[in-house]
């Protein structure tokens, strides 16, 4: 370390939840002007090292040292008040009050006491253009803003409380790599205006990119710290999850000599003004990726296949046959088979206090009934099947609120593999997922793709629409702008296409 | 003095004797006469709103009546005195009314005064001030109907050591003034030990709340209930240690408890409170506008029969409902309204 | 996760469900209520007293296995109390001595009764599932139109209302000796409940959607059926236990549900029934069915004034409910 | 205010702004109809019953704009009503020494709802039930018969008109103009959205939950007790009614959501459910006017009051997205 008293330091804090240790040796010393990455797989104790230095809880032993004087903060306002500043994995915008509202909820600007609302959008207006997003209406509501724009929001919030340490635990999960690339723009500057930066998150290029320094945590433990460029991705992985990821995307198949009757078309899908015309198909055993810049219609897309809509135009094709799906029920019945990974997993993919066996079922209860009550023993099997096929590490009896973020979204896929789908539609399923298992996700992919399923996969991350996919089409404003097939699949292409920009280099697929 | 002096004094008799009288300047018929009824989910409600329509569609009547609107406002109290005041400033000649409470409306029946618009009071009265003098008050005099139930109770139990009292709604002035009554007869004979419970004049809760008290206080040598009569009748008879007396209300379904079961014991006394009371408000108020003078207290003779004296047809009424309420007519007043004219009353 | 921890975890879970934290403390809540009021009057104690709560509990209690299917989905049905009026007296009014269908005991008031909770019951599951109006005010609105209704109905026909024969016997009579029938059908209820709510993928359904309904829409679930269901199947909870009142006290009459809503709402949450929905049993249900209406019996069988009385009440739920509250507090 | 401003506006507010429209429509023709006209008097008295309920619906909004609710503002208001009724016989200074004592009162009730929700970690529909019972049970002690002794110039004031303009209406203004406009703006205000919109969001990013949750409460109380002392004023005296205060706690619910407040909480506000509160007694007003037969009335009041409250759920019929009307 080369600052002699770093900005932050902790020292053998441990927090416990009941019998579970979350954090057993929280070890992190972090100086001014540095960018520093915390790595872990899923459940190794990050968000609750975040969780106590920024005050949301207490740490049961140990010690924590601002500016080398002991301190505790007993509420996230305490730790604001010296300067900590976090934004949450688990966003805390507001989502009824507006994007201007929410950036100065704590200490507004005021007049006579008052909230002085043209002041607040003023600095809201600022802040936004801070961090690149002056597109961003500050009087729109929250609620009305996708996931992405949320993201930029949280942090405009939180560089408005001025910092001296910022924090962002998985901040980017839901960025596109355009925001990104603004954000890290956004970082390495206040890094040189002398901020310290906790970083979290479980893309390594972005890591590799930003950070000075890295600390490593396994089950809850600190295991190693050291400059970045010291060790190779390849070892970092290997301290984190303990074994080698050799390698991260399993093989694609040969294309099969005749190509396969899709099983699932769309003709000039439209509804509302998010989606307008869109002609796709997927065969069996295809993994068709959908990419682009986050909000183009591509969950809406997924959603009208699923029956979420109302009043969709065009049409869909199931087996050649129109079909109108009405609701995820109808979507999911015999003669369709359609099921979707849903993108926020805690509100819509799982009951969250219920246990992890009642969740595995919660697609299939159909099937596990003699006569009109449910066959326990049958159930218990099956939910045994999945647990073990899937390595999902979790107790059936307990609520799957209990599961690290990995194993509780191994829990939402196999709770569709129980169903047998013909079609699987997945919405950004590796979301704040680590290494490892997102490793796990991409070979059972595969595997249900060999064995006749058809998958279209929406994702963020555009090296998983690279190893996975064998075309991917692009959204752009609602439509299909380009769809890439087999080599043309490179980062350019996709990210030229997604800004819709027709690079004359290449031709049009 | 009063008396003599005021109209039809058998109809019409003064609960005082030296009570006020009220006349007001003769107006010209045909009246409009407004109704600002409260509560109108029981039983008891709809029969008298029936029964006022019944009794205005009458020829005698209808021709001295212009205009008869009703209206039911709730439980609201304050929503009471707004159709009170929406009739005053719409300048109906007399507003029938029975209060949502016996001391809210003291303001607008000054507002009433100030506009000279006669308001009759009735079943639910007021407390009155005494300076009202637009202001006639129908009632059966609660304090002696529960005077009436404690000294017919008094002379109709084998033996007198415990009694066992019902009482209606807790805080309600009706529930006040019949426990008042009640507890000045037995205060004649001090030995009897008195039980109270609640029964919110509600037959379920009257039922259980006698069915506790029998399971724990063993029997009681009369039960006196202000409500409720046939749950409670019910839970004597379900308790299965005999028939004592009762003392209750006016439901017609007590009154064919009381016929059917008078030989096993059960020594019934029914006396209550009449929907017909509408009918004497209306009378009197047709009366006052017509410039008579009457008694501002106007005591209606209370309808009692006991088993001794039912009479079918008249008093109660085997073929029609049980929750109609059977003291139905006031013969002094020339009201004379069957069950069948009542509830054919909606026809129109 | 590593073993340990999750082993530590498994137990600690297994305690919490073995420990029904509610069940336990209403049960002894409902011991010292009996213990205090033998202690005033011996008689308290008696076979034949407790009965009679038991009876009087079946009532309140068939209501509350209603409110408890609809409070698990996170909803509320405030159209408790007209429901069991309107089946009670159209039940009556058309079935009843002297009604339109009156031969043979009155047979048929069974079936109407029923037909109406469900009918009214399907009402407020399509203005609640697929109208989407929060159930605690649409079910308001339902109640006021079930007032306008029985008005109208008994001021246009004056309807018969004494208790037809099979009320009576369905309420009072004794197929076990000495035990009201209201108490079997209470209890027969109870177990077709838990089968329901323990066995079934529709009680599966019920908890998910208690526990979060975008998710289980999401999972394919019937989700408004499942909605429809227990409103409906709430609605034929009141209205039985309309055509048992009814045979009890001998008449059907308007007001007569009044006095089972807000105590059938406080059973269900005594009974550990979490109000936001999800969470809570059958037996919770019947344990605070009891409570409550042992409660509100021992405060008038100790004569304690309405303004004691109420404030008791009051105490009691709220002391109740801190418990829980700090139960909750520890097991997370 | 710019046209995108006000398309904003109108899109953030369109259940209050349909509703008041609605109720518009409802006034202007009860007035049209009157018999004898408008008069001051028609206005005071739709004013003063509709303030009295209006104050009641305010008192409810502020808990379920946190995402909760208070089932004890009528019982408050109750008690309120028997507490002033002891007070408020004088004049002058011992007068307003009762009316600050009444609103302490309601304060204290407040608090002690408060405490049970924000201290207790209760569940507030379940918690104010209990208390309800308990404020209904105190009421019956301060008052076990109906009655009081008011100062009866004080109450003709309060309930009259000053130049045309109802008293109440003009009381009801200036706890929206003094009280709630600013209170929006401030930090707990605006604590009070942040905390029903998302409790877990308001806590993180360092809302001071309990600061606004307690005092939503708290203010609920002191509003309650406020309608209460209205009703004194009315009605010169007072009744430990259990039946009144059911009826208004109910009737307040139904004005907040007619007036676009959410029961989930975090959208809202009180000018609403002031809307909702005078639609809801313009029900009664129409029924007199129109002259409905006595026996469908009460069912007339229900539909509409049904169809009131379902007008809240035309912009969910409208959403295409069937995942939004999933919680
Ligand atoms: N509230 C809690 N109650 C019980 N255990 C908890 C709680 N919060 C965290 N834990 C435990 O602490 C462990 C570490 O959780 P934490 O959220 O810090 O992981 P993480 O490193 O952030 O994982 P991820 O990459 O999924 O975000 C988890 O495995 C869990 O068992
Ligand atoms: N009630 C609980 N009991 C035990 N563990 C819990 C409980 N609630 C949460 N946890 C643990 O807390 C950790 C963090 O939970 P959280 O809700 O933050 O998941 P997450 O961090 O969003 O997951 P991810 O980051 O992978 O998306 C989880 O790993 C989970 O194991
Ligand atoms: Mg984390
Ligand atoms: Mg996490």
């Amino acid at each position: 370390m080369s600052d002699p008293v770093p900005l932050l330091e902790l020292r053998h804090v441990v927090k416990r939840y009941g019998a579970v240790t979350a954090l057993a040796d929280g070890n992190l010393a972090c100086g001014r002007g540095s960018i520093h990455a915390v790595l872990g797989e899923n459940g190794a104790g990050k968000s609750t090292l975040i969780k106590v230095i920024s005050g949301v809880v207490q740490p049961d032993e140990g010690e924590m040292l601002l500016d080398g004087t002991p301190v505790r903060f007993s509420n996230p306002l305490d730790a604001q008040a010296r300067g900590i500043v976090c934004v949450f994995q688990e966003l805390s915008l507001i989502p009824d009050l507006s994007v201007a509202d929410n950036i100065g909820l704590v200490s507004p600007p005021r007049r006579f006491g008052l909230i002085d609302d043209r002041a607040q959008r003023r600095r809201a207006e600022q802040l936004l253009a801070r961090v690149g997003v002056e597109g961003i209406d500050p009087r729109a509501r929250v609620r009305d803003l996708p996931l992405s724009r949320r993201q930029m929001v949280e942090i405009a919030k939180a560089l408005g409380r001025d910092p001296k340490l910022l924090i962002l635990d998985e901040a980017t999960s839901a960025l596109t790599s355009e925001d990104v690339g603004r954000l890290s723009d956004l970082l390495l500057r206040l890094r040189r205006e002398g901020m310290c930066i906790l970083y979290i998150s479980h893309r390594m290029h972005e890591i590799r990119a930003l950070a000075d320094t890295c600390s490593v945590f396994t089950n809850g433990r600190h295991v190693a710290s050291f400059e970045t460029r010291a060790h190779g991705e390849d070892e970092i992985v290997r301290m984190m999850i303990g074994r080698e990821v050799s390698q991260v995307f399993p093989p694609r198949p040969a294309a099969p000599a005749t190509p396969l009757a899709p099983v699932l078309s769309t003709h000039d899908l439209g509804w509302e003004d998010r989606l307008r015309g869109i002609s796709l198909a997927v065969a069996p055993g295809e993994i068709l990726g959908l990419g682009g810049l986050d909000g183009q219609g591509q969950r809406e897309f997924l959603l009208a296949l699923f029956g979420g809509l109302g009043g969709c135009t065009g049409e869909i094709r199931v087996d050649g046959k129109p079909v109108t799906p009405g609701s995820p029920l109808a979507a999911k019945a015999a003669p369709l088979g359609i099921a979707l990974i849903p993108e926020d997993r805690k509100t819509e993919g799982l009951m969250l206090a219920m246990s992890v066996a009642d969740n595995l079922t919660a697609a299939t209860l159909s099937r596990w009934r003699r006569g009109p009550l449910l066959d326990r023993a049958r159930e218990r099997s099956a939910v045994g099947d999945i647990i073990r096929r899937m390595q999902i590490k979790a107790v059936p009896s307990l609520p799957v609120a209990t599961l690290s973020g990995g194993n509780q979204q191994k829990v939402v896929i196999g709770k569709w593999l129980l169903d047998e789908p013909r079609i699987l539609l997945l919405c950004d399923p590796t979301r704040g997922i680590d290494v490892g298992t997102k490793q796990e996700i991409y070979r059972l992919l595969r595997e249900l793709a060999d064995g006749g399923c058809a998958i279209l996969l929406y994702s963020t991350d555009y090296h998983e629409l690279i190893g996975l996919c064998e075309r991917v089409a692009i959204f752009y404003g609602g439509r299909v702008v380009r769809t890439l097939e087999g080599d043309g699949i490179t980062e350019e292409a996709i990210i030229a296409s997604a800004l819709d920009i027709h690079p004359t280099t290449q031709p049009a697929a | 003095p009063a008396n003599a002096a005021t109209y039809d004094p058998q109809c019409f008799r003064a609960a005082a004797a030296a009570g006020a009288t009220v006349q007001l300047p003769a107006k010209h018929g045909p009246y409009r006469i407004a109704f600002a009824n409260g509560f109108i989910g029981n039983g008891w409600r709809v029969q008298m709103i029936q029964t006022l329509r019944a009794y205005a569609a009458q020829p005698d009547v209808a021709k001295q009546i212009k205009e008869l609107r009703i209206v039911s406002v709730g439980t609201d109290v304050s929503a009471q005195i707004a159709a009170m005041d929406n009739f005053i400033n719409a300048g109906f000649d007399a507003i029938l009314i029975d209060a949502n409470s016996p001391t809210a409306f003291k303001p607008v029946l000054r507002r009433a005064q100030k506009a000279g618009v006669l308001i009759v009071s009735f079943d639910n009265t007021f407390d009155r001030t005494g300076k009202e003098t637009n202001l006639i008050q129908v009632n059966q005099d609660q304090r002696a109907m529960g005077q009436m139930m404690g000294d017919w109770l008094n002379s109709t139990m084998k033996e007198k050591k415990s009694v066992l009292e019902v009482r209606g709604v807790p805080g309600n002035s009706v529930d006040r003034d019949r426990h008042e009554g009640f507890r000045a007869a037995m205060a004649k004979d001090p030995g009897v030990q008195i039980t109270e419970v609640v029964g919110n004049w509600d037959d379920g809760t009257g039922q259980k709340a006698v069915a506790d008290a029998l399971a724990v206080h063993g029997n009681f040598d009369g039960i006196y209930t202000q409500g409720g009569s046939i749950g409670v009748t019910h839970a004597v008879m379900d308790a299965g240690k005999g028939f004592i007396p009762i003392a209750g209300e006016g439901e017609n379904g007590f009154r064919k408890l009381i016929v059917a079961h008078a030989n096993d014991g059960l020594l019934g006394d029914s006396a209550g409170q009449s929907p017909a009371l509408v009918a004497v408000a209306l009378k009197a108020a047709l009366a006052a506008l017509d410039g008579r003078a009457l008694p501002q207290e106007i005591a209606v003779p209370i309808p009692e029969a006991n088993y001794k004296t039912l009479v079918a047809g008249k008093t109660y009424f085997p073929d029609v409902s049980d929750t109609f309420f059977a003291a139905s007519d006031f013969p002094v007043c020339s009201i004379n309204l069957g069950a069948k004219d009542i509830l054919g009353a909606s026809g129109k | 996760m590593s073993g340990a921890p999750s082993r530590a975890l498994a137990t600690r879970a297994a305690l919490a469900s073995r420990i029904d934290l509610p069940l336990f403390a209403s049960s002894l809540c409902i011991l010292a209520i009996l213990a205090i009021g033998a202690a005033f009057n011996p008689s308290v104690v008696s076979p034949h007293y407790l009965i009679q709560q038991l009876q009087s509990a079946a009532f309140l209690g068939i209501v509350a296995f209603g409110a408890m299917l609809v409070i698990l989905l996170g909803h509320i049905d405030l159209s408790v109390p007209w429901t069991v009026a309107a089946a009670a007296m159209v039940s009556t009014g058309l079935a009843g001595q002297g009604g339109a269908g009156g031969g043979g005991g009155g047979l048929l008031a069974l079936p109407i009764a029923l037909a109406v909770g469900a009918a009214i019951g399907f009402v407020n599951g399509l203005g609640v599932a697929y109208l989407r109006i929060p159930s605690m005010i649409f079910t308001l609105g339902v109640n006021a139109v079930l007032q306008g209704l029985m008005v109208l109905y008994t001021g246009g026909s004056a309807p018969p209302s004494t208790a037809p024969p099979i009320a009576r016997a369905l309420s009072g009579g004794h197929l076990i000796p000495g035990v009201a029938n209201a108490i079997p059908i209470w209890a027969l209820l109870g177990v077709l409940v838990t089968v329901l709510l323990r066995a079934t993928p529709f009680g599966r359904a019920v908890y998910a959607i208690g526990n979060r309904e975008r998710a289980a829409y999401m999972s394919g679930m019937p989700v408004r059926r499942v909605v429809l269901g227990c409103f409906t199947l709430a609605g034929c909870a009141s209205a039985l236990a309309g055509l048992l009142v009814t045979g009890y006290a001998g008449k059907a009459y308007q007001g007569m549900g009044d006095i089972y809503l807000l105590p059938a709402i406080a059973a269900v949450v005594l009974g550990g029934t979490s109000i936001m929905g999800g969470r809570g049993r059958t037996s919770g249900t019947v344990a605070g069915t009891i409570l409550i209406v042992l409660l509100q019996s021992m405060l008038a069988v100790m004569q304690m004034p309405d303004a004691g009385r109420q404030i008791i009440y009051g105490m009691v739920i709220f002391v109740m409910l801190l418990i829980y509250g700090r139960g909750h507090v520890l097991r997370t | 205010m710019n046209g995108s401003d006000i398309r904003l506006f109108a899109r953030h507010n369109a259940i209050p702004l349909l509703a008041g429209a609605v109720f518009a429509a409802m006034f202007v023709l009860y007035l049209a109809l009157q018999p004898r006209g408008v008069t001051v008097g028609t206005l005071v008295t739709a004013s003063n019953k509709g303030v009295l309920l209006a104050l009641i619906a305010c008192a409810q909004t502020l808990p379920v704009l946190t995402g909760g609710i208070d089932l004890s503002v009528g019982a408050i208001a109750v008690l309120a009503n028997c507490l002033a009724s002891t007070l408020l016989g004088g004049s002058g200074l011992s007068l307003v020494g009762g009316v600050a004592a009444t609103l302490a009162a309601g304060a204290l009730a407040g608090g002690f709802n408060a405490v049970a929700v924000v201290w207790g970690r209760l569940q507030p529909i379940i918690a104010t039930l209990a208390t309800s019972s308990i404020f209904y049970g105190i009421s019956l002690l301060l008052r076990p018969d109906p009655g009081g002794d008011i100062n009866d110039d004080f109450a003709s004031a309060l309930t009259g008109d000053i130049h045309g303009i109802p008293t109440t209406l003009i009381i009801l203004l200036a706890v929206l103009l003094l009280f709630w406009l600013p209170f929006r703006r401030t930090l707990i205000g605006r604590g009070v959205y942040a905390v029903g919109s998302a409790e877990a969001a308001a806590y993180m990013s360092g809302v001071r939950i309990a600061r606004s949750k307690a005092c939503a409460y708290v203010l609920s109380g002191v509003l309650a007790s406020l309608a209460g002392l209205l009703l004194t004023l009315i009605a010169e005296s007072a009744q430990a009614s259990a039946i009144q205060a059911g009826d208004l706690t109910l009737n307040a619910i139904a004005a907040v959501v007619i007036g676009g407040t959410s029961l989930f909480g975090g959208i809202g506000g009180l000018v609403g459910s002031v809307i909702g509160a005078f639609i809801l007694r313009t029900i009664g007003d129409l029924l007199f006017v129109l002259a409905a037969s006595p026996l469908w009335q009460p069912l007339f009041q229900g539909l509409i009051l049904l169809a009131a409250v379902s007008l809240g759920a035309i912009p969910l019929l409208r959403n295409r997205n069937r995942l939004e009307s999933f919680r």
